[in-house]
């Protein structure tokens, strides 16, 4: 195990420190950068050990078979899930949730139904409940929220009824960075047997993701988002809900007696991972969160609190800025508008200073209709940012700001 | 439109810093006269940009003629300078020419032109509409 | 553009001569191993130009774009298909077939239609059509075959009826090797209107795919056995029916306009690419496409025929053999049986010798019932393997019968 | 358990080449008693493995019984190493106690102990039977 010093982690991703120009990566909350680590462990799978996996008679496909199981382990004690069963390997947080709509969600949701969902979800934690909706006759209802964009846990019991079947929400906001209390919201339902889905796209870069102690039933991610390789993803499913879920795609390797005609799918969670897999995406993501526990999630957290301090301070002193959600961010995530300016503008500004964010409506409609803009700018940062990137940051946004209201 | 093309390359390439490359193409933008209120609607808006663009085509005499606006100002810029190109052509004309005046103007790698300031969306429709006006003769 | 020598291009695979232990390799259809070109496309995009693509506002979000888009059209010229628009990225062949069984199936069929399947599919392309049957009171039928494990078209022209809505076959056989005259039997169904899906998993590492010459409607294929990454798939899908599909995944990139309550989907095929895709892995498999292109794929054709010719002449001197599908195959892979001897129990001693190949059902259960077989034993062979590897083979082989039959 | 796994152990030690090892290990599979016919059914038949393996458990006197077959020589001497191992023991002990005799005689890396032989799976039903057996009680 290696112990790094937070500070230098930026040295670490090749991609940061690449070529000439340097670049303030600000746009974390749409992807994070990879460590050589990451990078190395695909290479050195392919280089030194390549072969498809689980039923394979050979030596080479026994050891591959043996990573691609070893990172369930690894994902599960990251995560704190009981059993290594209880993870699902997806192509991405997207995909996890498609999957539980279809083959969980079809099970349980009839005709009038209720899918309760908060209103500011990402589009990919919002569509998919949609249309299990509208294909089921049923309907989803908002959580009601709290000004500062938490859960408003005493009005959400009072809409409660038998209909409400399945609730859905987020864990860490993909534009505000603000946290949902989780453990609480599921301490409600739990009472009445009703499942709930947490969205969890956003948390494993930022904050330590316990599912045992949130409690809840379902729990995904993507791996790029955590500094892991594109195309993989992680679904959670606490052991009683796995068993009640029928299979999502068809094909190979999740089929244990291979009669066609009343064919018996593998255990979970082969049977939820028909094909083959990401192997060597999946191999990359178990290095990325080996890298996250060497670095040290607490240090994370607590050095993050710091960038989001600082930021905010800075921000606050500029006074056209309107900043969205407020001061309680569990992430350094940053939305904003500036009175009289173009969000675009500004985005596309501060990429001609090297400076990445995003603009628009970041995937997340909901809440743009919910705070009555039609997009904002969203600064984003991961643990290997510094306090001068934000310095730099500022004097440029504040120099775009004057070259704008010219 | 060629020739349209070199002028704003040439106007470009005695800029060099980004502000006044931006300056000149914001006040392109502002020269542009605004699109009516009546004419920024639903059915003229563009899908896909992030900031709102409307377009407007109109056909005449063999010539095609745009008008568009945006609520961005450096968008704005970039919907001028695609007018001053293309409006007064003839459907042949849009159709056979590529131009890549973007990539000249130093501005290219910048403007990321992509979904984000709605470039090619805006040119794939401009070529659509000249499609379909040589369909319709 | 490089031209390779082909009789070195073992050397450019290095998984195939990493270590001491000599391994031969021969187990390509269950996947294939990667040049190193593949393994470094992949690292210089995480190292050199990493980020999420489509809806960044920032420079290296839309160099990314380019790089994923650039190979869309990289894989549109291998397959010859008209338009950039018809290929879709997925996660492999399995999501495809599931893609269109969801996306499109369940638009055309209906109760007490039939859909027409090859009975010696693989289960990744046999489930999905059973589950789409089941789900819409439809049957599937089997499409008559000849001796020779191809489709008897005369045969195959009796049984159609009106009830017939679409049309599923293999290219290539993941067990024999064989391949099917796609131009012949779509010719049968284009007449009438009815599309023909084609499942080409096995055959982009070994024959030359032209999907405006096959005339299919659909067609698709896994990265990973074609040189590529893993968690990589392409699905063709012709102009006319890729707008007849609703959306499979539903998430992030694929609104364009994002009302929530009637939401209008992007363009193909961003429509079908719901979420964050796997960036990385379809820029390595645009690297690995251009790899067989410099190589060669007519010349790997032509090599592959002198080491099908030459296998098949060796086995043929082991009296006990039995091996499946005859002659005429279109690739290296042979699948046999010896009599009076377990397939796993040959798979197990080739391995302890260091020869790596596959037995079992090989996830196609449909020909091991036609073959009337509970399994056999598969070797497969790409264009890196030498006509020395099997000669070796050949003598392990005879050496571990004649362990077996003491 | 821990006994016959000794044994075993030692017995595999004084072989050194894979024919030797896998000779020792089919032989064990053909010392043992064949499973009749009656017995190989379905309902006895372990799912996910290549070849057929077909298991039986008996309870007796506060002891757990097994009786295996195989239709391939080398399942069927694992399956046999196996019994040995097993057969005879408290379900307490089986539970308790975790053997790796197989990375041991040299062959773990070898057999590819996955699903391709059944060993995994075995055990598990074993382990399974064992709990049963505890709670029943
Ligand atoms: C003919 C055929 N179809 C489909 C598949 C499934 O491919 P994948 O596992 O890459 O999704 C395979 C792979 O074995 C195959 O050989
Ligand atoms: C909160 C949230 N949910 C879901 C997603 C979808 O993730 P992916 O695109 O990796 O599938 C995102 C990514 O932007 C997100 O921020």
């Amino acid at each position: 195990m290696n112990n790094y010093d937070l500070e230098k982690t930026a040295n670490l991703f090749p991609c940061l420190s690449r070529g000439e120009e340097k670049m303030i990566y600000f746009d974390n909350a749409a992807t994070t950068q990879k460590p050589t680590v990451v990078i190395d462990s695909i290479a050195d799978f392919y280089t030194n050990g390549y072969s498809n996996i689980h039923r394979s008679a050979h030596n080479l496909g026994f050891r591959a078979t043996q990573r691609y199981e070893n990172s369930r382990g690894v994902i599960r004690q990251f995560i704190s899930a009981r059993e290594s069963d209880e993870i699902i390997f997806t192509s991405g947080a997207t995909e996890s949730i498609n999957l539980v709509a279809n083959s969980f969600g079809k099970n349980i949701v009839n005709k009038n139904d209720i899918i309760l969902v908060s209103e500011i979800e990402h589009h990919s934690n919002m569509l998919p409940w949609q249309q299990l909706a509208k294909e089921k006759g049923a309907k989803v209802k908002n959580i009601p929220l709290n000004k500062d964009l938490t859960i408003d846990v005493e009005s959400m019991k009072k809409v409660l009824n038998d209909s409400v079947k399945l609730v859905v929400v987020h864990h860490l906001s993909n534009v505000t960075g603000i946290m949902q209390d989780i453990k609480e919201i599921v301490g409600v339902f739990q009472e009445l047997g009703i499942p709930v889905f947490v969205d969890g796209a956003q948390a494993p870069a930022h904050i330590r993701v316990d599912v045992k102690d949130l409690n809840c039933d379902f729990y995904c991610f993507s791996g790029h988002k955590a500094f892991g390789p594109t195309g993989t993803g992680v679904l959670f499913v606490k052991e009683e809900f796995v068993k009640k879920m029928s299979p999502y795609k068809m094909g190979g390797q999740m089929v244990s007696r291979a009669s066609l005609i009343s064919p018996e799918w593998a255990d979970p969670p082969l049977k939820f991972e028909a094909g083959t897999p990401n192997i060597s995406g999946i191999i990359g993501l178990s290095a990325a969160i080996q890298f996250i526990e060497d670095v040290g999630m607490e240090k994370i957290t607590i050095y993050e609190k710091r960038l989001t301090e600082y930021m905010l301070e800075e921000l606050s002193q500029i006074p056209e800025l309107i900043i969205y959600g407020g001061q309680k961010k569990a992430a350094p995530i940053f939305s904003f508008n500036v009175d009289g300016v173009h969000h675009s503008d500004i985005s596309t500004l501060l990429s001609e200073n090297n400076i990445l964010v995003r603009s628009g409506h970041l995937c997340n409609q909901g809440l743009m209709n919910y705070l009555n803009i039609d997009g904002c700018v969203r600064v984003s940062l991961a643990f290997y940012n510094k306090l001068d990137e934000i310095d730099q940051f500022i004097v440029v946004l504040k120099k775009i700001l004057s070259f704008l209201n010219k | 439109m060629e020739g349209e093309a070199k002028k704003i390359i040439s106007e470009f390439s005695f800029l060099s810093s980004w502000e006044e490359k931006y300056e000149h193409l914001i006040s392109m933008g502002q020269e542009m006269p605004q699109l009516d209120n009546s004419l920024k609607i639903e059915k003229n808006l563009l899908r896909g940009c992030q900031s709102k663009v409307w377009i407007v085509c109109k056909y005449n005499a063999g010539k095609l003629y745009f008008y568009a606006d945006s609520d961005a100002l450096i968008t704005r810029g970039i919907v001028a300078l695609v007018v001053r190109l293309y409006s007064g052509a003839t459907p042949q004309e849009i159709i056979n020419t590529k131009l890549n005046v973007f990539s000249k103007i130093g501005l290219q790698d910048h403007l990321s032109m992509n979904r984000v300031n709605g470039l090619n969306i805006m040119i794939q429709k401009i070529n659509r509409h000249a499609v379909k006006c040589l369909n319709d003769e």
